[in-house]
């Protein structure tokens, strides 16, 4: 096991680490930028060095400040959380050349993935259910209508270099297909610089399912059951769920069985996180995230498996000390994404946090860096707690985050915990399975 | 004349004894010399919520931070890394202490990740103060010198 | 005049010790100065530990609690029950506004448990006020009369 | 189901039960004090009736002013929490009188429970073994040495009136138990106003250990395992844990057995706790708590299953959702209980709390009606929080416990959280299995 870990990360991610690494007894380093130095993540760590100033480029994101911090303190290990230099393959090489522990996946694992086309070629040679469509850039028109056949209209064709829903559209058949073409490589080539374009069928109010993986270097790849986080708003996700409401568990079964098949195959380590459109009673792979994810704490609470605790001993070389017999999900598990940010407009709201006093009691977990008196940045992302309640079924679940939401006080600045009521209370979430698109049609309305 | 002086809040005093609070971890200091007397207190919160931390300014490699945070004659450390002062072992220091330096003159070398980044200096002036020690570890933003 | 000058409130003075507070992130500053003297202070906490309630005042049966609270001419309910105006059903009132009353004189009567609690006035005087109505859910210590 | 249900108590569990009623969609009433009107338990019910003046006798202890709330309100049912009225058999009658459910045991019940001579002689009854000795007062020196003599010495005397370790004596032979015996009879009448006494064998340094029950009216006695409680200062619990450390599982297996048998026998109904002696690979039963106990959550979080929801249920005349096979304890759960008093000398501190922030993150939950600003009042007991952890090992929950304790700030009065760290520092504590006495023996070592 490791001595003494680096933390590169901030916000309750950086909190949620540390936590794990005292309770492992391992001593940890803070890295902050210049307006983080009073940050939670910054206080509860050993030791901490400011790495730069608040832009994250020359901070959070800089590989040569964090590997210097590693140098100076003698961190032997670097813990990335998510989002950063969580999913960068070349930090993770450059720890590797300077002898330090990148506590995730293998480089070449993070690369793979990280080319979503590529990702889904793998995978679809894995045996994983992808979406039908081109698994390659198309050449050109007669390409395109021969792929779109195949897989049935509507298509969606999307700019390889695209994303945050640019470089996107639906065609219902050939002659949309050919008008549109032209248009979409040109919109490609001027937004993303290439006009590589592929095709995909078209999922229409699909759910987003994902399935959590663990493997460590000891040939156990354990799948720990799946998360519902198709509640969203602008491809973020707001509110997540484990397990998923009404989906056939045989359906559920293979699925898993697929996911720890693929993992084995590639030889993966550390956590990680295989994402699918489910419409229609089928599940298509989407992408995997090789990291450890905002919305892990509901795998945590259902399993009673600790993921960071094991994701830094799989690191480190230890075995998982479960197998996949003793995984055994109980109750029903809801994460609430509180932001900094009006519940009606999303306006962000940074500023002083006049009062925090957090909801408590049984079923409840919240992870969060504030507290009373903290000035939230403005430089950083809004997530400022993580709502996580545990109920015995999924009511009874959706009635402890209700009276959760009522007891939180976070006073000072503006946050969504209204709009989770809203959402909470509303019939069709109530009655499970709403798409992802769902919470954008009725935001409105709720 | 004399009324208008009276009230011109004296900013720096209120600003002096507010760091010999926190440096002597007090909660109030009242002060006073004939006519003039001030008064700071912190109160329950601020220092309170420091005491969720457990490695505050006490762990950091020097201890004059405050005094000279702001100060713009300080020449801080653009990155992370380990000090040197001289350009190889047993060589002499490429400043020392009451050195008149020129603007552009390598003061010391900070290095990070086996590359040595020599740091030039960005005022002119003599050296009044060296805040770090050879090979000392330094974070980014940590004063290095002071140049007046 | 010389008094008069001192008693102007210098507003900009204690807008910039209530932004020096801030900065230094004090709870107080008294500030004197010959003559002169000023003190702010802030204190945050208790203020919006208020609002950890849902259910403050506003939920109880009656809305001018707070000023009579501590009046002495208030005869309190010295038990949790339902308050009865009248001995029975049709009969007249014990007591009615503007009516005078003696000590020991019984004033209402509140049922607790099915058991009919006559109270009787602590004090002498006229009844200048009846906070309850008849058949009233009443709470411990709850104002009923002001006599006066 | 109760749609109102009064909470007659005060504190953290006041908040715990109000929390258990709010998931059930049960509507709440909290009564209090006049010095407790802002207190947590008032600020989140639905309802609240100022029910007497400071001292307890005339406000939580007086079941005319709850029972007058009970019909101004129109609650259905009274939760009486632990302490104050909970185990006072003509309360729960007089509610009955009123057709007012009493959220606990029927009157006979508690009544059989609370004689504790009486107590020992129906469980031996049922069969579950209590410290030998007289199982009613004894009448002459003669009986007295013929009992000792059964039992074998050393014997304890004990003022059937007595508590508090006061008329109470060791004798380790038949001389010294001539000449206690007159003395203890006068001791027991000057301070008790009886001289009746008995004799219990004397057990030497045992542990503390206890069973929970739970029990509905459709024929359901299920036990939820034991809660070790050894850590304790003036016969007041410490620090509990569960399940209990280095005791053999068949032995627990084979006791679980007899309590849940003797709950059949009884009818019991409701949540209740037998208390054990341990020593010497024995349990010798002590007496029953006919009431949920402090240190219920280390149990709700070991089995999942919700104590206080429960409770509810099964007093509103449902059935137990879940069967004895299903109940499976996870992994090592402690409570530390933080109480407003200094860590060295124990004197009471009441005050304002100027800082309240509490620890968090994954397995740690903490009970408490504390807030920062809230005022400590100091005419009630000084229990301000519960901390609760729970861990994969007893290892880990040791060390989360640490840093949660590291990470809580209560601010302007005195605690004893540094008691807690010292004793879950202790390497006597860490190998487990300490005796009821170990804590007062080492106080000043640790």
């Amino acid at each position: 096991m490791f001595d003494k870990v680096l933390i590169a990360n901030r916000g309750e991610i950086a909190v949620r680490i540390n936590r794990a690494c005292q309770e492992l007894g391992i001593s940890t380093v803070a890295v902050h930028s210049e307006v983080d130095k009073d940050s939670m993540h910054v206080r509860i760590a050993d030791e901490s060095v400011c790495i730069g100033p608040n832009t994250v480029n020359k901070s959070y994101l800089n590989p040569h400040a964090i590997i210097s911090a590693c140098e100076i303190t003698g961190a032997q290990a670097v813990h990335p959380g998510y989002g950063f230099l969580s999913e960068n393959a070349s930090f993770a090489k450059m720890l590797a050349d300077h002898k330090l522990t990148f506590i995730g996946p293998k480089p070449s694992h993070i690369e793979m993935m990280g080319d979503k086309i590529e990702a889904k070629r793998i995978m679809r040679e894995y045996g994983v259910p992808t979406v039908p469509g081109s698994d390659h850039v198309i050449n050109n028109e007669k390409e395109a209508l021969n792929i779109a056949s195949d897989v049935g209209f509507p298509v969606l064709l999307k700019a390889s270099a695209g994303g945050g829903g640019r470089g996107m559209k639906v065609v219902n058949n050939a002659k949309e297909l050919t008008d549109a073409l032209p248009i979409i490589k040109q919109e490609a080539l001027s937004f993303f610089g290439s006009d590589a374009v592929y095709i995909e069928k078209f999922i229409d109010s699909p759910r987003h399912i994902e399935v959590q993986v663990i493997c460590d270097s000891h040939g156990n790849y354990l799948h720990l059951h799946e998360r519902d986080c198709s509640i969203q708003r602008r491809n973020q996700k707001v509110i997540e769920e484990a397990l998923a409401p009404n989906i056939d568990d045989d359906k559920k079964q293979k699925l898993f069985k697929i996911c720890v098949d693929a993992m084995k195959k590639m030889g993966y380590l550390g956590l990680g996180t295989l994402e699918f459109l489910y419409a229609d009673n089928e599940f298509y792979f989407m992408e995997m995230n090789t990291r450890l994810q905002v919305e892990h704490p509901i795998t945590e609470m259902l399993t009673r498996i600790d993921l960071v605790r094991e994701q830094i001993c799989v690191a480190s070389g230890d075995k998982i000390f479960t197998n996949q017999e003793n995984v055994k999900p109980l109750g029903h598990s809801i994460e609430c994404r509180i932001n900094a940010e009006n519940s009606i407009d999303f306006k962000p709201s940074a500023g002083k946090i006049e009062m925090y006093h957090p909801p408590a009691g049984n079923g409840i977990r919240l992870d969060t860096f504030i507290y009373s008196g903290y000035k939230v940045p403005h430089y950083y992302d809004n997530l400022l707690a993580k709502l996580i309640v545990t109920g015995r079924t999924r009511n009874h679940a959706i009635k402890r985050a209700l009276r959760s939401l009522n007891e939180i006080v976070i006073d000072g600045i503006e946050t969504n915990i209204e709009l989770h009521k809203k959402i909470l209370s509303s019939s069709e979430f109530k009655s499970g399975a709403v798409a992802i698109n769902w919470l954008e049609k009725k935001i409105n309305q709720l | 004349m004399v009324d208008k002086s009276k009230r011109t809040i004296d900013k720096k005093v209120i600003k002096d004894l507010a760091i010999l609070l926190d440096e002597l971890n007090l909660t109030e200091i009242s002060y006073s010399d004939g006519k003039f007397s001030v008064s700071v207190s912190k109160g329950a919160v601020v220092s309170h919520a420091s005491q969720l931390s457990k490695n505050e300014d006490e762990n950091l490699p020097f201890s004059d931070k405050e005094d000279y945070e702001n100060d713009p004659r300080v020449i801080k450390s653009p990155m992370v890394g380990t000090v040197y002062l001289q350009p190889e072992p047993g060589a002499n220091k490429f400043v020392n202490t009451g050195d008149q330096v020129k603007q552009g003159q390598t003061i010391l070398i900070v290095e990070a990740m086996k590359t040595m980044n020599p740091i030039e200096s960005s005022l002119q002036g003599k050296v009044l103060k060296i805040f770090v020690d050879n090979e000392q570890a330094v974070e980014f933003g940590q004063p290095l010198m002071l140049i007046g």
